[in-house]
């Protein structure tokens, strides 16, 4: 993880003293070359202001830019162990099999509902142990992208 | 000779089929869905017809308008790619019908084998050797524990109208035996609207190895060599190659021979495909006949030298095979790489969405089937293939290290994809010493799902992109709002175009 | 073994050459002048070294500052492609003093051959049929009007320093001698810095061929058979293909011969070029030595198997070749078209400027080895060419009509290109039927240069099109301006997404 | 040559009556149905303003949106038998050869001047008969894009 402040980020230990040479080549690709080494860095604006998901060589990130033109970053999957209080399919779809009933205890790891979307089927974990609050869906219904289909606690 | 083909299908493979038309001097028509008006196959198409909504049910489902268009169009044929309607001998039949070339096989072939309990019976019939099971589908919950018992754990239960990994479970233990018969009936019954299962013994870590087989309406049959196809997750196919690494001259050819007489005991005509699974001993069970075309038939392609869709085209036309099986040999070795918008790091669930940069892989011995553009919205509806990239080499060595080459210079913006999850998969030992089968994945997870490292540099240079393009996006915002509010430090951090010291 | 390359190139052969090296584990190093900085080789590479200014002879041409980035970066090899320093010998030689591999021929080889005349002489003395001409430079004017006299008109006067056509001029009246010598002479020294010239008898309407051939430093010499280039615009090729449709088994097998004895005779090292011309009567003669890859030589790599560009790197390495003759043979057909920034109805003017747009045509068997990108500006100072396009088929009836589906797909806004013009070459009679020499294009101009047809309904959808943009160009202008200002009719145009009644 | 008033171009009858299904689906890329015949139209802003250049599935254009919305529009070739009256190149370059000198009649077709840019000679004529009235360039010199060469009448 690498946090600095905007401006002065040459005075900051974390990103040290970067010399590099930046061009824009395409939108939103950037050429930079650093110590006479070729990089290339694709970035995406992000699903909220001042984010972006970014691909480098070998990796995608997320990252944020702080207030004060400072910024942080993070790995995209690091910060994934937490889930959701509404479990929700991003695809409109069909529900395959509900797993848990509202009042229900499941243990991390377990699947609570098989959604078919995009002619393949997700099985949705929990990331931790977790209390079924309620449970919105039947098998097979069909459902909209991002409507609420089981609510944890 | 047929004039104009109507392609009924959508992505790569329409792309795929109307370019062949076109070398072949045929015209081509598209249907399109609602949600394909701006797709590629639209725009490749001489001709397009809208067809319905975007739901495949109410639109590449729908025989009627899919008929509809091609009276409109005046097209004499019909291609339906693979998926969609490619297996579903009504379709087939109404095409007859109506006077319309289907470009595939006849209603029985594709019912014969279609419905898996009938493939396994007319093959046993026509000695070629098929996994041990039953012949019958399950009747109920207690003839399924009873024929279990029977054949023996681990088994796996099959949807008899399966294909392509639906409706299929393993059943390992007594217990899990009624959950897998009822989560098997319920996808088979939501993916091809019938819950027929029946029972094949489970053979462990097999290999999947199919035959390309091609026959005309002249009782001429020739077989196009094996795919190695044993990179698989969930029964999904995601990297296949040719030839095998597993496969001997001998195997080869007795395979080659059992796959033509299959294909004429289906009594078959156009392209098809036996899948066998093969154990590590290189005994071979018929597993299944796909009576479409392939989403692996590039590869086939490649080492063989044989477009197979204008075969397709040619055998539907009457005309004779071109090629006689002596003809035939594999030159060199072909991998295929499925790209999928898919996320690999969130349990591989698709990832529709706008594709907002693409850079290709080109240059030697690299074949790109696509049909995304920068700017394409990925519909939610349909499959998440982005397209396949498929290699040649002179051998397995160079076609790996030329995957990796190209895989790397590939990169998307916009959507997740599987992208990097191949090249770890053309990176780990058991792939590239060649030996692994269909628990490949399984077995390697801990390779394939391993972090991407990215070292100090990296992660700095990535950071400092970012902060820069914000910073100018910034600076626009704020020059349009204040146009004359002079921000000499904006200004002349604008100025300095190529140095940037942070 | 090599482990970093400095490709001392740009354009579409620098992405080729790292391709390869990237396959092989090797790192690359671009080199870039100022007008360089976003171009793709520099993207493209692992690093990437600044060398000058934007003219070449003030970076890619400058020695020095080549083997300082080559110092800097510890490349132990460089790859020079094909123009700029690549049939130079001083440089082959200043990498060899500096203990830098040059991936190419000895500077001797490379003088023996460069220098036309020499040439001319080595392969006299080893037999290989040369056109009947001088062996020695002219020297004067008056020598010029006398040797002429004596060789016969018509004759071609030719830059001994020549390659590429520049420098060469046929005279076919006496009168022209003196203003073609001077020609001559003025472009020769403009584009080699040397004018010295001589005199071949002219072979009206000669076929093109070439041979490649590739050499280890072992002594070992074999060639990849033929490839033919008749299809030439004032002596610069256009289209190649390989087999030679005029070609026979036996005359295939002599000249291989004659190529592989040619080679030896130069004392040859790496991969490199001997062409001929032929006449009808399949009499062959030699003409030079490019001592350098081809621009043209992926044709030989899909039909032959071999990536030439990894056998240089091995020959550099000073492995012996991977291959003997009896291994080689020729798979399928594959014609290669040139894509360059030019403008057929404006007397093929170099059309420099930004890529708006492009689509690059994909699928089977095709090759697409290219280097700009959307944004791209294509710089003033370096060849036009932008991409190649390289189709192989079965035969060569399939070949030219997957070129035909490549080229019907291929589209670029922003610069104007040679597409449609090669478009038309692969629907000339003369060329379908694979009876061409280098006298093609002036024989077809009629045809080539035919205006495209475009009925009604393609001008009125070109007007449409046109018209609607503008009107949404000006909608927008519009609603920035008054934002509030609702202009009704516009507002209702704007809502007809789809279909729009003019 | 099509021409015809915009809003109200259905009325003329240069473009009867076009029902098209038109989408921009990139920038400056349009799918046209019509009649459902599939058209791809790519459009780049021209040189001057309400110009654009067009390429169809065969040809290129230019075309100039006139006042009063209406629009014109030429194949590129058709009018280009008249000279400008400076001859130029749009590139840099050197001087190959001057063909021509002040005061000199040249005809129709003939060449007045030989230029190499992006390594190509390109030869430059005139096509119509021509008198020259200055040149204002040598054998051998640099050139800069767009820096005039000869004056013809």
């Amino acid at each position: 993880m690498l946090t600095a402040t905007g401006k002065h980020l040459a005075e900051k230990e974390t990103l040290q003293d970067y010399n590099v040479d930046l061009v824009e080549v395409e939108k939103g690709v950037y050429s930079i070359l650093y110590n006479n080494k070729s990089y290339n860095v694709e970035l995406a604006p992000g699903n909220k202001p001042k984010t972006y998901t970014i691909n480098t060589l070998y990796n995608s990130y997320d990252i944020e830019i702080l207030d004060a033109e400072a910024k942080y970053m993070k790995n995209r999957k690091s910060d994934d162990m937490d889930d959701d209080s509404t479990i929700s399919s991003p695809m409109p779809g069909k529900v395959v099999r509900v797993l848990v009933k509202k009042g229900d205890s499941v243990k991390a790891g377990e699947t609570v509902i098989i959604i078919s979307a995009m002619k393949m089927e997700s099985e949705y974990k929990v990331k931790k142990d977790r209390k079924i609050i309620d449970v919105l869906v039947n098998d097979g219904d069909t459902i909209d992208g991002n409507q609420p289909l089981i609510i944890i606690e | 000779m047929i004039k104009k083909v109507l392609v009924a299908n959508r992505g790569e493979i329409a792309i795929r089929v109307m370019r062949t038309c076109r070398e072949m001097g045929i015209l081509s028509v598209a249907i399109y869905s609602d949600a394909d008006r701006k797709s590629m196959h639209v725009r490749y198409a001489d001709e397009a017809y809208h067809i319905g909504p975007s739901p495949s049910n109410e639109s590449y489902l729908v025989i009627e308008n899919i008929i509809d268009a091609a009276k409109k169009s005046g097209a004499d044929a019909i291609h339906p790619g693979y998926g969609f309607l490619s297996e579903n001998a009504k379709f087939s039949d109404r095409c007859k019908e109506e006077g319309i070339k289907f470009i595939g096989p006849s209603s029985e072939s594709i019912s014969k084998m279609g419905d898996k309990i009938t493939a396994r019976r007319t093959m046993i019939a026509a000695h070629v050797p098929v996994v041990p099971g039953t012949t019958d589908p399950l009747t109920s919950e207690e003839d399924a524990l009873k024929v279990i018992k029977k054949v023996g754990l681990p088994v796996m239960l099959k949807a008899s109208s399966g294909g392509g990994g639906k409706g299929m479970r393993l059943v390992t233990k007594e217990e899990d035996i009624l959950p897998s018969l009822r989560a098997a009936k319920s996808e088979s019954m939501a993916s091809f609207g019938d819950d027929a299962v029946y029972v094949e013994k489970f053979i462990s870590s097999p290999h999947h190895i199919e035959f390309q087989v091609l026959a005309d309406s002249h009782g001429n049959v020739i077989h196009l060599f094996e795919r190695e196809c044993s990179v698989q997750r969930r029964h999904q196919k995601v990297v296949e190659e040719t030839p095998s690494p597993l496969m001997t001259p001998k195997v080869r050819n007795e395979m080659g021979e059992v796959a033509v007489a299959a294909t004429k005991a289906a009594n078959y005509q156009g392209a098809g495909t036996i899948e066998f699974i093969m154990d590590d001993d290189l005994n071979y069970y018929f597993l299944e006949m796909n009576t479409r075309l392939q989403v692996e038939h590039p590869i086939t392609e490649r080492v063989v030298g044989i477009d197979l869709v204008k075969e397709q085209i040619r055998i539907a036309d009457g005309q004779k095979l071109k090629y006689k099986q002596e003809d035939l040999s594999q030159n060199g070795h072909a991998i295929e790489c499925r790209i999928y918008a898919e996320d690999p790091d969130n349990n591989f669930m698709p990832s529709p969405g706008t594709i907002l940069h693409i850079t290709e892989p080109l240059g030697l011995g690299v074949r790109h089937d696509g049909y995304v553009y920068e700017g394409y919205e990925i519909p939610i509806y349909y499959d998440p293939l982005i397209s396949k990239l498929i290699i040649w080499g002179i051998d397995r060595d160079e076609a790996i290290q030329r995957m990796k080459r190209a895989l790397f210079a590939y990169k998307i913006m916009g959507v997740k994809t599987g992208i990097k999850f191949l090249e770890k998969i053309m990176n780990t030992p058991d792939f590239v010493e060649g030996k692994y089968n269909t628990q490949f994945i399984e077995k390697n997870k801990d390779i394939l799902m391993e972090e991407n490292r990215c070292d100090g540099d990296c992660k700095a240079i990535a950071t400092i992109a970012a902060f820069i393009d914000y910073q100018n996006r910034l600076k626009k915002v704020k020059d349009r709002i204040h146009p004359d509010d002079v921000n000499s430090n904006w200004k002349a951090f604008g100025r300095k175009r190529n140095i940037t010291r942070l």
